[in-house]
């Protein structure tokens, strides 16, 4: 195995230059994708690498993307649509929810969408309420949707080669900032796919679950590597894939665990994590808890500009840190 | 017996293709019939949307098309999916929720495809399946297949931003692709004098630099005509045209449709515009086919839509087993 | 107080019949509302009664539409939009979530946003998969809307004439089988508003705690009178208002009864109701729950075609009577 | 000193007026300088769309409009806001998270909206602002209020379903509406050449009947004159009109822009055709303003530039407080 140290962009546009290598089906469709790169630099120098056909410059027309995705992912094509930013899948929803995710089951399997759709999402950026959301509940509460989030370079990788191989719609959720800093882990050469639907283990522990995905795994390992040092020892869970989710694993640790705390930085209201919340609370890891579940997400606001308020509306790792101190310390 | 569904050519070009077209146009009249009956006598569940009065449409566009040209459809569906070529069985049984159903009876009448005609799909959302469409034909482009796509939808769909995302692209990118619409003058119950401010729809392509034309589309010749002039543009990478093809549904808009938006007299007026009797009355003038043989079509086609029916009526219902397995297409290892 | 029976088309009818007369600034507008009356004949006569500027037939543009009533509130009217199924504000999500949501906590409160957005949603008609949704999530998860999910022509009304009254955003879900029915209780004449925000304890006991909303109040509602033959005792809560959620009854009621099921017509994944069992969960009621958290949603499928199919899709009286048999039998 | 926001009429009718359009658009343009000068300093967040190159046609267009009137704006939106008549401190503090700032700190750039100004905002959703503009025509039109609505937007929206849909009611309602494009010839890396199979985008109006105009975007006269006889059209229920006003952004569309798809001597071709001295020499031509007096303007404007840096550095910062009260406007009892 290799020790390379990749960004989350770079892991991410290697995916794609090895599927496009792999296969003359897959291609990349998207907004200032070419020659500039892509907005957040993530497609960079494709372009180049596999010409205008390939790596497809469109106008600023996202529903009229994804349908021409949709189109040619029911014509034997394997499109990977990027989206500028998350919040502008607000245009495309029709596309995502109403034809990729419905095509396949609607028509009684006659046809299939072999479509991923990639976009930036989160804040921290100072780019304000339109240009920074956590969409996740829009997505993972439409069934035929399969929805990636994943929290590192190497598992970047890994789930967008499997996203592009899956014959069905995936959503792929990538933190903007994410995308400029290495993961903990090397990213291996090569076209090893992490399979969808497979949750992580990120760390063991036996006193606190923790479940968080995308940058909030990040912040939340940190955490739990302070306060190793405290002697509270905490499991992080990363689901990477939050529809279809991979319980057992979680119901696993907190069986073993006895406490749950769940984050995400979305706002909480209707959040994707409240699904983790639900599945645990009606399961029978329910009956080994010893304190109510934490709940830890975004403010119920849309995101501020200011970096002084754009910071507290979403959980830093104080929080969590401070979160996860308490439950452990008030629950015996 | 079915007719070939790989007949293409002029309609009135020799008696086998005047055969076809009337042939196709007769199915889908009496397929619509048989489904207004079976709703009436309570057999079918849902909604259903009639193109009773529309044939020539689907029936000249798709004597322009090869097999494996893609076309995508619309809540008024059944035409385009039975000139298509459509198996008229499995559609009969899908609308009666059976098992041989093309979706299985999972999608009913808006979601009805077939992969092996190039048939996309129904769409119950209005101008869904125009930017289906428009990737169809960059599929093509991309992978030099020489096929062609036509995205068939009705005048109220060209008020949707699906509309107008999809031809921009295709104009740019010079998309083998047909914007065929139906203008049926009533999007429900919104007249296009009340919903444009156009003399002619095909003008909207004026602001994509797509050429737009209009034609009677109660004519099954002209549409045809119209068609294939585009679909030779689209082959030859001379990109998208835009077909307003001026047609009317006799019926309502769907089973709730009281009509309260139109005059009986204008109804009648348009009954007197049917395309079967037109192009009936073109065959005989120009002698390409005699009385006895077009009753003799008309005859088949009954014939078939009661085959269609019955075999469908016999056919096993959908059960529930497996639906939740069938959201996904399975990974494949 | 009347005893007038009105259907749900009625009520709503009536409220935005007494909104109008009361303001000017109050007008409809959406596809088909006019002449037609709508496409579940809710408008009705008001086109009749009022005219076509003030119950305005628009083309098929959900966006535009949307955005039009947006700009319109802006300007100091009330409009009333009617989408003509849930399923097309999937067209019309930006000027749904990304404006209207967003307007006046974006714009530091120099504006907002008093908007209601009617659209009827749920299965049962044989529509199929683009005709049947439920999107309570996609708008539950979006800060700045109020979402309200009427479960009878009473409550309608009242919330309504509430919901046009208010000065923000609200969307107002009314499932279509519940259009044609007359509710239980009668519908007061008069302009008198059911604030939002506000629970409903539909029905005291102290076995089980029910939480539904929509169709589902209905059918929650005859179990617990049949099993109260059986003295198993139901209390059922209708939050009406699904955002913002008044979590206070709930709690309440959880903590006498001991036991929770939550019911939805959508499916689980994600679906809003979970937003119910992570408020519990997290909550000091936690404590007092002798069962696991019962939760009863739809299949997470696109909703199917043939009415033998579209039946198993959602919870049917006959599951929920089951399941809340089970609870109180099996948790004690 | 403000200057009047209220002044309306043709640049080049009185000393004034010549006044008013060369402060506006040095305004602009300084206001532009020193966002960039604080970005660059590392004292601005988040990111910044300049429309230096571009003053001439919000101030144009402005010059047009009663205060009344009202606009929607965009993500390149502080010129829009400017000439409608903003005030430059509220404006500068927004950016650098300030109380005081026209959201208090919680919109920034692309969300400057000013009820006062008839400005219902800037717009971080390209095409976002067109339907809302398109609605507050509706308003203006059943409150028979006599006043326009103004969507600025860029080439690049004109191809959101936005656009189509809400061009399209304009059209039909006859809204009082000016869909006013600035095609600055790219929509991002997007050259309109690439994103379009149209000589004038001004064309697209054809599609929904619409007329069009496609003016000198550089030229504060022309734009105006455009402008005026739009809003005079729209004030007299003769409907929408679409203006392209042809310009160029000499900056990157925002800061992470590197400039990959044009080149060098492109953007120097256009800062040839600066809109300033464009207009300062027509002024001096026409000996409507000396030297002098144009000197004096742009020291003003210059001073007001500062004037505002200095008092949004001053104010007080924007602190978390009620951020969860203020998502929702309180509902009165
Ligand atoms: C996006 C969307 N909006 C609204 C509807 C409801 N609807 C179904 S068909 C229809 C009228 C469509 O008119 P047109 O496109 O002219 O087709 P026609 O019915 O005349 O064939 C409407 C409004 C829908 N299905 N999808
Ligand atoms: C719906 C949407 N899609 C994409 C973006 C990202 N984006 C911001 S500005 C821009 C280019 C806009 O071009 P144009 O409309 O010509 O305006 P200009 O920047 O040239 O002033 C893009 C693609 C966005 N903000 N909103
Ligand atoms: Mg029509
Ligand atoms: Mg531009």
């Amino acid at each position: 195995m290799s020790d390379r140290m990749l960004t989350m962009a770079e892991a991410v546009r290697e995916a794609m230059t090895i599927a496009m290598e792999e296969r003359e089906e897959v291609f990349i469709l998207g907004e200032d994708i070419g020659i500039y790169g892509g907005a957040f630099g993530v497609t960079g120098d494709l372009y180049h690498r596999f010409g205008p056909e390939r790596v497809l410059d469109t106008p600023i027309s996202e529903l009229g993307i994804v349908g021409a995705a949709v189109g040619a992912a029911l014509s034997g094509m394997r499109p990977i649509v990027e989206i500028q930013f998350s919040d502008f899948t607000a245009q495309a929803m029709d596309q995502i929810a109403n034809q990729a995710a419905k095509i396949h089951f609607m028509l009684g399997g006659a046809l299939h969408v072999p479509l991923v759709l990639r976009t930036p999402q989160g804040s921290g950026t100072g780019a304000a309420a339109q240009h920074s959301q956590n969409l996740e509940p829009w997505f993972a509460s439409v069934p035929g949707l399969k929805v990636v989030v994943p929290s590192n370079p190497a598992d970047a990788k890994g789930l967008l080669l499997a996203a592009i191989d899956d014959p069905n719609p995936v959503i792929f959720l990538e933190h903007k900032l994410l995308y400029k800093i290495p993961g903990r882990d090397p990213v291996p050469e090569g076209a090893t796919r992490i399979p969808l639907g497979v949750s992580k283990v990120v760390r063991t522990g036996k006193d606190l679950t923790i479940v968080a995905t995308g940058i909030m795994v990040n912040k939340s390992f940190e955490v739990a590597e302070k306060l190793s040092a405290e002697g509270i020892s905490i499991e992080l869970i990363d689901p990477r894939t939050i529809s279809p989710l991979d319980t057992a694993p979680i119901f696993e640790s907190v069986e073993k665990t006895g406490r749950l705390m769940v984050v995400q930085e979305g706002p909480s209201h209707a959040g994707y994590i409240n699904e983790v919340i639900a599945q645990v609370s009606g399961s029978a890891c329910f009956g080994n808890l010893i304190a109510p579940i934490k709940r830890l997400a975004g403010m119920n606001i849309p995101i501020p500009y200011a970096p002084q308020l754009e910071k507290v509306a979403v959980p830093q790792i104080a929080d969590i840190e401070a979160a996860a101190r308490e439950i452990v310390k008030n629950w015996r | 017996m079915t007719a070939n569904p790989l007949l293409m050519g002029h309609p009135l070009s020799s008696p086998e293709h005047a055969k076809h077209a009337l042939l196709y146009m007769y199915r889908i009249r009496k397929f619509e019939e048989a489904v207004e009956d079976l709703f009436g006598r309570g057999m079918m569940h849902g909604t259903m949307h009639l193109s009773i009065g529309q044939e020539a449409g689907p029936t000249g566009a798709c004597l322009a098309l090869q097999i494996t040209d893609q076309i995508t459809s619309t809540h008024r569906g059944h035409g385009h999916c039975i000139a298509k070529g459509a198996d008229l069985t499995r559609m009969m049984a899908e609308l009666l929720g059976k098992k041989i159903g093309y979706c299985g009876g999972r999608g009913g009448s808006m979601h009805i495809a077939d992969a092996e005609t190039g048939n996309l799909g129904a769409n119950g959302v209005v101008g869904g399946g125009i930017p289906i469409a428009a990737g169809a034909a960059l599929a093509a482009k991309m992978r030099k297949s020489g096929t062609v796509a036509v995205s068939f939808f009705g005048d109220g769909a060209m008020n949707e931003g699906a509309f107008h995302e999809a031809a921009n692209m295709a104009a740019i990118w010079n998309l083998p692709l047909i914007l065929f619409c139906e203008n049926n003058k009533y999007g429900m119950s919104s007249s296009t004098e009340k919903a444009f401010k156009l003399e002619n729809l095909a003008d909207r392509g004026k602001g994509y630099g797509i050429p737009g034309v209009t034609v009677d589309g109660n004519d099954v010749v002209a549409v045809y005509e119209a068609a294939e002039a585009a679909v030779a543009r689209a082959r030859n990478g001379e990109g998208p045209t835009l077909i307003e093809s001026v047609t009317y549904r006799w019926k309502g808009h769907s089973r709730s449709d009281k009509n309260l938006y139109r005059t009986k007299e204008e109804i009648e007026e348009w009954k007197d515009k049917d395309p079967i009797p037109n192009f009936i009355h073109k065959v005989l003038d120009k002698g390409i086919l005699t009385q006895e043989q077009i009753e003799e079509i008309q005859k088949v086609s009954t014939e078939q839509i009661m085959q269609a029916v019955k075999e469908a009526a016999a056919a096993e219902s959908a059960t529930p087993d497996g639906l939740l397995e069938a959201v996904f297409k399975a990974v494949s290892a």
